[in-house]
């Protein structure tokens, strides 16, 4: 047991580290926080470009398709190393994370020498139209129709909770083909251009003010054949594989909201009894709470990455991180809030500090605990898929799509 | 066998009445049949979406009309003479529809705390106004973070003038008058009677969690103000006794919150399908329904008992309004949280009416003292009680 | 709103009180605990003959039944008032709770004649044999034979979770006549004699140490058709019936434990950093916690009350009180055992003392969690017949009892 | 983004190793293999049937034999030479196990006692014996109700001699020595050797919630006793130190438990019907064993972590030992808690397993300390590194 990286990791490490502060200094990340989405946004392809340009884009895929062919220990450094900054990158995960390595796998030699590279380097971004309104957990549920006609495909009905999809370009759609059998095998799988005439997008915006989700309408869209991905009424399988890349939940456990640090620091203050906050036993004992489940979070993903370096790729037990971080998100937040009494509803005036505002953490971890499943949905992923248990009763396996709404 | 608990129901447990009566019944129909008509959720998010809107004017103004600020008052004091348990149902319903008026902070804090002073004088000034609709009042008595101790308040009276900050304060913006809790020469608390639109009065609206009703910053400058009663422990303990007869009232909007969140939320899980089946057939989505439903009958058993001792002036009131208003705040936050919860995605876009809930529930949570405060008088409370 | 009793009620309270106290006069009930089960058993049969004898064994019963053609609210106020003396009755609770009415239902003139009194008196003791080893929550699972032969029915399986079976002379009976058919069409209720042969009876010892429960074999047990209740194979109707009877499960909602004011005096002793138990903030604050709990089963409970009073039977929202004072019965004793650190699990010298220790508590309160419908069947319960949301899927319904096991 | 809240890894979160290694599985499996042979639950019911046992004396005999207690203890004392890794492991098999022995009070306690004094002539005399499994130890600190303070214990010693009464004390009445803390006439603290089989020293064993492992009194009359490296500040945090380290190695065997309950629950639910279906097949029982799986893991990887600091002798060692021991101390209770519940009513039978785990969580929970005693410590340890 050691926390040593191996020799040629350290150096990895320390490479990725010198190039990512020589590229902070072109920025002023502090300053981020005030520009405008679209500012953002162009800061954040001008770095995607440079990073891609190095391989880091995507650290594991083979240099001719834009990587830098290196291990998935380098692809976790990497991300680690950035993770410690605040480029503007937040745009492109989904789009390089899951519609472009299925684009990889299943588009043809041309189309991933059209579109692979673009996607890396920001210049070109993806969505992934899954959701609907009647199909959030349930994805076997979708009804956006497909019909075929001749050598296109027409598509009418409506997506939901499609991340960026507001500053995409394409976007991968799992579609309904064939109600008239069980709803699993009826859905085929495309990809399509969102300047088609006929797309509608619609940004979502959320209980907690803004927001990265969109609904996507589609009246009479015509894409050709060749955007299928897959079989006809194959798209289940490219669904379970874009699913697949989803991959270290964990990475992403913290979600925003105030650190524990923050929390801390925020209690040392005076309150309006004279007293720090930090002096109040209930106060100290909730604090090791949050801070054990924290460490908890920590110290599995320590073990993931343990089992990673050793081959092992993590299955769905990552869905806890998830699970347990949120749900303590929400408590921790709204304990800081009960703390301050009735000043506790009240925002600090400065904006900037808005972000990790624990207040403001608290209307967030709301969403935080159903978007990419709700607590249900991801007790039931480790019941079945960790322990094994049975899978819920379906009434729906074998009856056909038409017969079921 | 019966817990006997803490509490000892005079003639034993069997309470033959524990329940309101159907005239206050008829009243609380009343009341919701106006709210349903005048002041859906459509209202309160109105007042959401617009900055510039505290309250809403017009439905604040029908309220007044059908003379419900004088519901409490006495009638020759110009009200309508009828009492605590009329209030309470009223307060459910405004609860349940999330009502963005000033109610709370003229009736429960600001005409709660005129009236527990008692200067005749005083009573005879402004109840009339208040049972007429023709003030908006508030309390101040939070000074930032936490909760004042009695000799630790900043806001200083001397000579009939106030000095100082008081936040967050409820309807600040809006209210004509407010009694304000400060200390004088000798750091004894006193209340005092405040009014806001003289000129050295500033106001500052803050932002918060709940726009619904807007909270703010009340900054006064030897500002001319009233004291009320004897500077010291009495005044500490009326306003003590303000916020326990408050606690029991806003306990009766949170159920009224809480109990619409689990309507909300049995009627979407019963509409929604998922895997081929309504989601309110999942055992997870039942359970947590029940746990919500539990949770609501706990809180309002306890405000029942809360409103029959602030009713008849029973020396169990700091504790039953102390565990009306801990078991309030739990249930509404777990029926709001949860509600949001059962909804899936849906219950976190704006246009879906969880968020409004869920934002009130952690204002009324906070509003007149956190959960902390108040655990600590249930506990303080039974104590005494236990030889 | 108010608390105080009809004139006839306050009456009627008086005269239940000073007749208690008179026959207090007559036991040492202080001393109770150190008594054998028989011991208490002996003392229990003689005061309820008494009390049988005023009609207050079942006060709504009309009088040449042994009741006193009393009011449900006298009921109440009957035993409000017994609960407020220790009298050793509880051995009579369930025999003339539940198979008693049944029978007063179900059984022939004669049978009723013969039955009723002595049962009332606590001369003769019923028990309730539905449990069995493969049928729990499930109740529609026993699989005890009755077989059909000449006049008589012979049974044949085991009963469990009987409670006083070692102590009764008779009881109810659910059995399966009929395999061939849904679960709940095949089934028929009897009532039998205890000292039939072939029955055995073994009690069970709990975790927490003894235990009211039993286990009941049956080998080949000749009844004759005449203790039949209800139709054959309507069995089921007849347990729905019995069940009803179980009303205010929240008068029984406290269990054994500490109580809060027992909690509050041992906590104000000093500890062994000099302190008083009281004087820790995280401990004041559960105190909060446990009263709020209980405050509202009690007010609950006066809520159900006023109902009754207003000619309302209270529904199964009475479950929600066993789910709330379980559960809080075993994290208020688990956290007393926290706040005397490794001293906690140590149990006081004094035997005496032990039933109302919240160690001993803890350790029962696992079981309290079950007894009667686990927290799970308890919020189903709640879900379904208080909410009116959809049962779980059942795939037993229309299938015959062979073929699901 | 990665959460690195208290915990800074060297090099960064991709510890490429953050496992045991195969050596050291290899120990566990050889472990798991004898107890399961050796061990199984019967063992630990038959201690707890048996009144008059404190102990399964045969098992701990081949334990004995088989060098376990000296499996950390260095060559050139007779020991093995591993370190705490591998007790670790093994702690995690004898908690899964029940393992009625004491294992616990004469390694992770009495003999992390002698070993942090680090007296020469005293490791000398006293590991060789512990590491030949020629004597039961065990370490006495409590004195009743709480939790010692430092400034707050009333076993005096002086002059070479111990008076007072420890209550309770683990295995102590088949321990033939101690490590006793005790304060001296100027009130400061100190660690005293005491051999246990003089005459002076009274014993008694307690009636406890887990009779599968004794505690009892210990009453010392003028006995003689050796104070260990000097009283005062420093003799303090050895004690301190040395119950880090059992909360480590506990937190272990409460991790083993807890697993072992969530695996008997599992196999039950999977096992048993009702309403047509498997228990397991319900959304209830799936979310609690998910929870408790949840638990467990969280503790797993919070001990990991103490497993790393204690071994590596890290400063991180008093935030990582009470992290550990409050998510293990949780973890355990919740699954031996809840195996009952999805036992149901088989699970709370004399002759089910469930209460032997529900009652070693319990005692395992106090046995140095309760949560509220280590949350402290994590808070305070936290707070020392944020700037």
């Amino acid at each position: 047991m050691d926390f040593e990286d191996t020799p040629e990791e350290s150096r990895f490490r320390n490479e990725v580290r010198s190039w990512l502060e020589e590229q902070a200094t072109h920025y002023d990340l502090s300053g981020l926080g005030i520009l405008s989405t679209e500012q953002q946004l162009a800061l954040g392809r001008e770095f995607q470009a440079r990073k891609a340009d190095r391989g880091y884009a995507k650290v594991t895929w083979p240099r001719e398709l834009g990587g830098m062919g290196g291990t998935p220990m380098q692809a976790v450094i990497y991300d680690e190393e950035e993770q410690k900054f605040d480029f503007p990158t937040v745009f492109f995960g989904i789009s390089i994370g899951m519609p472009i390595p299925v684009m990889r796998r299943f588009a043809t030699e041309e189309q991933q020498a059209r579109y692979l590279i673009p996607a890396l380097r920001g210049e070109e971004i993806w969505c992934q139209l899954f959701s609907e309104p009647a199909a959030g957990s349930d994805l076997g549920g979708i009804r956006l129709r497909a019909v075929r006609d001749g050598d296109d495909w027409v598509l009418s009905g409506q997506k939901i909770w499609t991340s960026w999809a507001h500053i995409s370009d394409f976007g991968v759609i799992i579609t309904r083909t064939d109600a008239s059998v069980p709803k699993h095998q009826g859905m085929t799988y495309f990809f399509v251009d969102l300047e088609s005439p006929g797309i509608e997008v619609r940004p979502i915006k959320q209980a907690a003010g803004g927001g990265e989700f969109c609904e996507v309408f589609f009246t009479d869209v015509r894409i050709p054949d060749s955007n299928r991905l897959g079989e006809v009424n194959g798209g289940w399988g490219v669904a379970i594989a874009t699913l697949m890349e989803e991959r270290f939940a964990v990475t992403e456990a913290a979600g925003g909201g105030a650190s524990l640090e923050d929390a801390v620091r925020f209690l040392r203050q005076e309150f309006d009894d004279g007293e720090s906050g930090m002096n109040d036993p209930r106060v100290r004992d909730k604090i090791a709470d949050w801070y054990v489940a924290e460490a908890g979070i920590n110290n599995f993903y320590a073990r993931l990455l343990t089992g990673l370096s050793q081959g092992q790729l993590p299955g769905p037990e990552a869905a806890l991180s998830k699970l347990v971080i949120a749900r303590k998100l929400q408590t921790q937040s709204s304990s800081l809030m009960d703390i301050c009494g009735p000043a506790g509803a009240i925002y600090p005036d400065h904006q900037a500090s808005r972000a990790n505002d624990h207040r403001m953490a608290w209307l967030e971890a709301a969403g935080y605990r159903i978007a990419g499943g709700t607590d249900e949905i991801l007790r039931n992923t480790i019941a079945e898929r960790v322990l094994g248990l049975p899978g819920d009763i379906r009434l729906d396996k074998n009856v056909s799509f038409d017969e079921l709404a | 066998m019966l817990l006997m608990l803490g509490i000892s129901y005079p003639g034993g447990t069997t309470d033959v009445n524990f329940d309101f009566s159907d005239e206050q019944r008829a009243l609380q129909n009343e009341v919701k049949r106006f709210l349903s008509r005048r002041c859906d959720l459509s209202v309160a998010r109105r007042v959401l979406d617009d900055e510039s809107l505290g309250h809403d004017e017009s439905v604040w103004r029908e309220m007044l009309e059908l003379g419900w600020a004088g519901i409490a008052i006495p009638e020759h004091f110009g009200g309508v003479g009828l009492g605590y348990l009329e209030l309470c149902v009223m307060a459910q319903e405004m609860g349940r529809s999330l009502a963005p008026v000033p109610f709370s902070s003229t009736i429960y804090l600001f005409s709660e705390a005129i009236r527990r002073v008692g200067d005749p004088e005083v009573l005879e000034a402004i109840l009339p106004q208040v049972a007429a609709g023709q003030l908006i009042g508030t309390l101040a008595y939070a000074e930032g973070l936490g909760f004042p101790r009695s000799d630790h308040i900043s806001v200083r009276y001397r000579d009939g003038r106030l000095s100082g900050e008081k936040w967050p304060v409820l309807d600040s913006n809006i209210a004509s008058k407010a009694v304000v809790l400060a200390s004088d020469d000798d750091g004894r608390p006193c209340l005092c009677l405040v009014d806001l639109e003289q000129p050295s009065v500033q106001r500052r609206v803050l932002e918060s969690i709940d726009p619904t009703r807007d909270q703010g910053v009340l900054t006064f400058n030897a500002t001319e103000a009233r004291c009320l009663g004897e500077p010291g422990d009495s005044s500490w303990s009326v306003f003590q006794s303000v916020l326990d007869a408050a606690a029991v009232l806003l306990a009766f909007e949170q159920v009224g919150g809480a109990e619409a969140c689990l309507e909300s939320a049995i009627a979407f899980a019963s509409e929604r399908k998922a895997f081929g089946r309504t989601v309110a057939s999942f055992q997870a989505i039942k359970h947590k329904l029940a746990d919500i439903y539990v949770g609501n009958q706990l809180a309002l058993s306890n405000a029942y008992y809360g409103a029959w001792a602030l009713d008849s002036g029973s020396d169990e009131l700091p504790l039953a309004a102390s565990a009306a208003r801990v078991s309030a705040t739990h249930a509404y936050e777990f029926a709001a949280t949860e509600s949001v919860q059962v909804h899936g995605g849906m219950g976190f876009t704006w246009e879906a009416d969880c968020h409004l809930f869920l934002r009130r529930s952690r204002s009324l949570a906070l509003l007149i003292g956190d959960l902390g405060m108040w655990k600590g008088r249930v506990t303080t409370e039974f104590e005494r009680k236990v030889a």
